[in-house]
């Protein structure tokens, strides 16, 4: 897949948003015409940066929330660490630099006769699928694609409005029981899958999320024959292939892909986890 | 996205037991303050409780009183500082009694940073400050790191046989229990080791600060007036670890003090896992006078979460990271891979 | 509150002079970027118009291709980074068949950087190189200080003798100039330094990584898979400053690249006042892909400010700070103290 | 002289004003019963750090502008260089950390049948002639001080407005001669020196300002035979006396005083400048 070349560019904080659960949407404005982040693809991401010196030194990577045609778009985060934490404290009007889109393995979209998607997703993992699935609603196609998202408790799962607007059927799980089935992600997905398979349903699945359920998700995937596609994560310094940081363990020609150029989505067949 | 593991057993921080064992030498828990960044402790009072910390270095005392380098003598680099102070000191004398009864009171562990202008000052260090003991030394750090001082300061710090030697002779000079300090411009740290352990130091602490530049290019000059100073900070707690961990590998059985941009809880944990027994929190205390007894609370409350009842428990525990799956040109069948 | 000094003779920036030399190796002005930090440049291509450095280091090249190491593989650290990237690169074959055309083409200089696996090794990788002889590669770097290297590794980087035998051997074995890329672990740089020299060097970078590490807490792990890592970043600059600033006192003539921490202009100028010919920007392009060209505008402007018209009248051009007046117990009387 | 305790606390900056010329007043507010800067003597001064991780890592050093019993006081700064510049970006509610009161040598006041003290101020050496002058006013002896403010250009000469409020007599110099003399502060200084000279009235300097107009101060007050006191600047790491890296070189018992405890007041002729 041929995608724009990245750039970089600074953007100004115009917007952040507080949801439940300590998670935050952050939106930025850049420039306009053409706006580098107008034709991104889901699974896509950028590198952020504030003016924050040298100390964290290294831009922090966020998939692309939603992107406009005029320069505006939004990603989703978490206070984590440093960078997080900085990102978070941000207030509007404050200058990011913005390094993207970054990223060429992403995600493939539903078509109307294709296999039915599961967007599976856990907590900063939503971005991406919160992206497939506006797409596919933008394109009629909000039948093709199922939420399953997994989280603590119910205020760990957020945008589920934007879901039920799009008309996306969802599957919720919370570890405390206090939404959806009590466990992970990986029970209404075991359900799901085997519902497909009694009805000999084709299923493709697209995940996002925390590592453990990334290799929960795979397994189950690979037990069931079902295509899996997860956007991983990798610590990066650069996201444009240059620091050769964020390699992913795979099978194939070479040992080694790299998260920010042949990623971040991987086929889990080839991903080389144990 | 990786979850924080949630430990599977955590405690309540009054769980944790915090009282470790640097060699035979018992402390209440693994933080002190180090050389050079708390002065004689007299001027912390009075921002917190000096017994809240385990133990102090004092500022590195000589035989005689020395008055320090020309100005400028520190300058500020990214995440830490240069500084060049020239080992300024009241002297021995002084110090055992202006500076030694107030800090005996307290009850903590005192341990005083000594070095000498050449090997015979060492020893003469050594031996006035064996006046000391039982009056309230515990330990005398041998600091044999000292890029002020002319003639021999390098060899002591950087050839072991050299360390070995003056090592040995300051052990002989007095009874109490000598540390040595090492110096992180030394190119193979487990072999300085070794050589000032089998000279008969009780353990040794590491790192001491390393040397840099800066420069200002409006004037031309240097920024310290002596070219070169001492880095310290955050910037160089990387190389303090890697340093400690290579200690600790080759010599598991000797006490390690270790130090080097220790600002949190987690930092000193990350230092114990190396292969410390016990940290020293140098140029933090500058911006926060009271960080001794903050780090210490946060490193208890971090042991808590993580479910360590005690520093003895992760003292060096680090283990590798896991090998990945071997590679092969075709991925395993679903079945069989994971 | 002192006021910064007004340069008695500021030039307009239209007439500073940036173009200087290394060696006998003439750049059109002194920023060039780094090995293992710009890949092999197509990467930065979207960013800008690479002729706007004076040239780049290419990622390391070894004989045959190599993997690279487990990950992780790398980890921040304050002002600065750790990596274990284990010198993954594609062969000096693929290299000089699909990567030098493209870089050729661009005029800008061309330093290719390349190790072995052991002396035989690195030789053979001279003499493939040496295809690129008239083929754009103007100077090849030779990286003694692999710490991923198993056999030997560390002996290029810390021992003189044999870095002198092995540079000897390279450089016989090519005609394109070889610059040797020091270790920052070595306890005696101006020994390298002139070992390489006297081998055949033509000039030597420095510096490298300096071996670091850092550890995961909750894993208790390392936070690298290979326990240790390389540290970067203007963490480093102070360290990389006085091992110039070394160098430079030690061999006058003797043309160093510098290197370690650079993200300024101001930075860049700092190493040429500290000895350096030209500067390599590493770490700070993942952060700012076209970093290496505002940098140079930066050099530019500051060098109008202060009235520097060539880099050449300022390469290590710093003075120790003045002596202050003499102590005395008594102030001179108020006419004769000034 | 006996000062309280230093002790670190946490305040809040409550008000950053603008003034011309690029200088800034920062208010903070911290503990008010009892308040750690209620007695607050010219010439002493905080060292200040904002929430800004590790880099750079040490606190700042800033004479205390006013201060008042219940907690609020202000320092007045320019952004220079990292410290300064992250200050003056501060906004109303962002917490600070604040190390004082510090400086044990600090100006003496004036007396009603003292000498007249001349205040000889630069840049950011305004702060503790300010509040020399606020006091001396405050005691009813404006009339036993004299402002003596130099700049780059008239918007280098800032709050005046306040000495004329509490009437203390103004010589001003400016290099553009845009106000005042033109030259330096030492063109009105050497004139009031001379004058006081004719008349045979007894003078005291106090000064603070950059280093090469304290240098010339001092040399002017050595040679006139003035008693001159200089508020010194040395890179400073603690502020309180133990990482020794303020030294001023001296005359005396030993070689080196502190600027942050001896100091940071001193007279001049005991301090060791060529
Ligand atoms: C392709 C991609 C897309 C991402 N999308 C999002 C997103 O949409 N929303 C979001 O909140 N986060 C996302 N992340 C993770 C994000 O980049 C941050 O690394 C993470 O949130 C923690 O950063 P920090 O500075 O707060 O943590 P720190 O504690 O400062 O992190 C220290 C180091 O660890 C790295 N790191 C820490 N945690 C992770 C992690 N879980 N994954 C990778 N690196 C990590 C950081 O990059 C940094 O180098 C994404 C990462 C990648 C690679
Ligand atoms: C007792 C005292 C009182 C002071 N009062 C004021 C005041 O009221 N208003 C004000 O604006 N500034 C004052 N300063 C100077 C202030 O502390 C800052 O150091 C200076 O403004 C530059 O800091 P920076 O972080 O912006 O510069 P940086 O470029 O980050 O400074 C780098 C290093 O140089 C030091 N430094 C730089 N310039 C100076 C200088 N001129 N004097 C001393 N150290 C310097 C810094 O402390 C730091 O360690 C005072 C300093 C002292 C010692
Ligand atoms: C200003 C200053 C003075 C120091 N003086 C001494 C000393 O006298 N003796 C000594 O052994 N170490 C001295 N050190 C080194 C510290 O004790 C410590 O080893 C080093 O700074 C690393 O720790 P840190 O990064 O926490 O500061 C000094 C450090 C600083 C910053
Ligand atoms: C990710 C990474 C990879 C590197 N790879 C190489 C390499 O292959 N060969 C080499 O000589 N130096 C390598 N270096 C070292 C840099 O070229 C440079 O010497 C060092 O990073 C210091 O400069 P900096 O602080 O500007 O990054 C690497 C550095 C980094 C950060
Ligand atoms: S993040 Fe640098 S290569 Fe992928
Ligand atoms: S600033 Fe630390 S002793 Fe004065």
């Amino acid at each position: 897949m041929v995608t724009p070349s990245p750039s970089q560019f600074r953007a100004r904080v115009v917007d952040t948003r507080a949801l439940v659960g300590g998670y935050f949407v952050l939106s930025m404005e850049g420039p306009a015409q053409p706006a580098p982040l107008a034709a991104v693809i889901p699974g896509q991401f950028v590198m952020l940066r504030g003016e924050w010196g040298r100390d964290p030194i290294n831009p922090r990577a966020f998939s692309v929330l939603d992107s406009d045609g005029d320069g505006r778009f939004s990603v989703m985060l978490k206070a984590y660490g440093r960078g997080t934490a900085r990102l978070c404290a941000m207030r509007s009007g404050e200058p990011v630099t913005v390094t993207g889109p970054l990223g060429q393995g992403t995600f493939v979209s539903p078509s109307a006769h294709g296999p039915t998607q599961l967007l599976v997703a856990g907590g900063v993992g939503l971005p991406p699928l919160h992206l497939q699935a506006r797409r596919a609603a933008a394109a009629g196609l909000a039948s093709r694609v199922e939420l399953l998202y997994g989280g603590r408790d119910r205020d760990d799962l957020v945008l589920l409005t934007d879901f039920e607007g799009w008309g996306v059927r969802m599957h919720l799980a919370t570890e405390d029981g206090s939404l959806g089935d009590r466990g992970f992600v990986t029970v209404p997905l075991q359900r799901r899958l085997q519902a497909a398979a009694d009805a000999g349903e084709a299923l493709q699945i697209l995940a996002c999320g925390p590592t453990p359920m990334l290799r929960a998700v795979r397994a189950m995937g690979l037990r069931h024959h079902v295509p899996t596609f997860l956007c991983l994560e990798e610590e990066m310094a650069c996201g444009f292939g240059v620091c050769l940081g964020c390699a992913v363990p795979v099978y194939g020609d070479k040992p080694y892909e790299y998260c920010c150029t042949e990623g971040p989505v991987f086929e889990a067949r080839r991903v080389r986890w144990s | 996205m990786t979850a924080p593991v949630r430990s599977a057993a955590s405690l309540r921080p009054e769980q944790v037991e915090l009282a470790c064992r640097f060699g035979s030498l018992s402390l209440p828990h693994p933080i002190m303050t180090a050389s050079g960044c708390f002065a004689y402790g007299d001027k912390f009072a009075p921002f917190f409780d000096l017994r809240r910390i385990a133990g102090l270095s004092t500022k590195g005392i000589s035989p005689r009183p020395r008055p320090g380098n020309p100005l400028p003598r520190i300058c500020e680099t990214a995440a830490g500082m240069l500084n060049s102070i020239g080992l300024e000191n009241v002297g021995a004398q002084a110090f055992l009694s202006e500076k030694l009864p107030w800090l005996a009171e307290l009850g903590i562990s005192v341990w005083v940073n000594f070095f000498g202008e050449d090997m015979d000052s060492y020893v003469e260090c050594a031996r006035m400050l064996d006046a000391g003991h039982d009056r309230g030394i515990d330990v005398l750090e041998m600091n044999i790191s000292c890029p002020n001082i002319k003639k021999g300061g390098i060899e002591f710090g950087t050839v072991p046989a050299v360390a070995h030697e003056l090592t040995k002779r300051c052990v002989q000079a007095t009874r109490i229990p000598i540390v040595v300090k090492l110096s992180p411009n030394a190119a193979d740290l487990p072999a300085m080791a070794q050589a000032v352990a089998e000279a008969g130091a009780v353990g040794v602490s590491l790192i001491n600060t390393i040397t840099g530049m800066a420069i200002d290019v409006r004037t031309r000059q240097p920024r310290l007036a002596t070219t070169y100073g001492g880095l310290s900070g955050p910037a160089i707690k990387p190389i303090a670890l890697r340093m400690i961990h290579q200690v600790h590998r080759a010599m598991p059985q000797l006490p390690i003090c270790g130090m080097g941009g220790i600002t949190t809880g987690e930092d000193a944990l990350e230092f114990l896992m190396a292969g410390a027994s016990c940290v020293q929190v140098g140029t933090a205390n500058f911006a926060q006078p009271a960080i001794g007894p903050s780090i210490r609370d946060e490193l208890r409350d971090l042991m808590a979460e993580l479910g360590i009842a005690r520093p003895a428990d992760v003292i060096g525990c680090i283990r590798p990271v896991p090998p990945e799956p071997a590679w092969a040109s075709e991925a395993p069948e679903p079945g069989s891979a994971s």
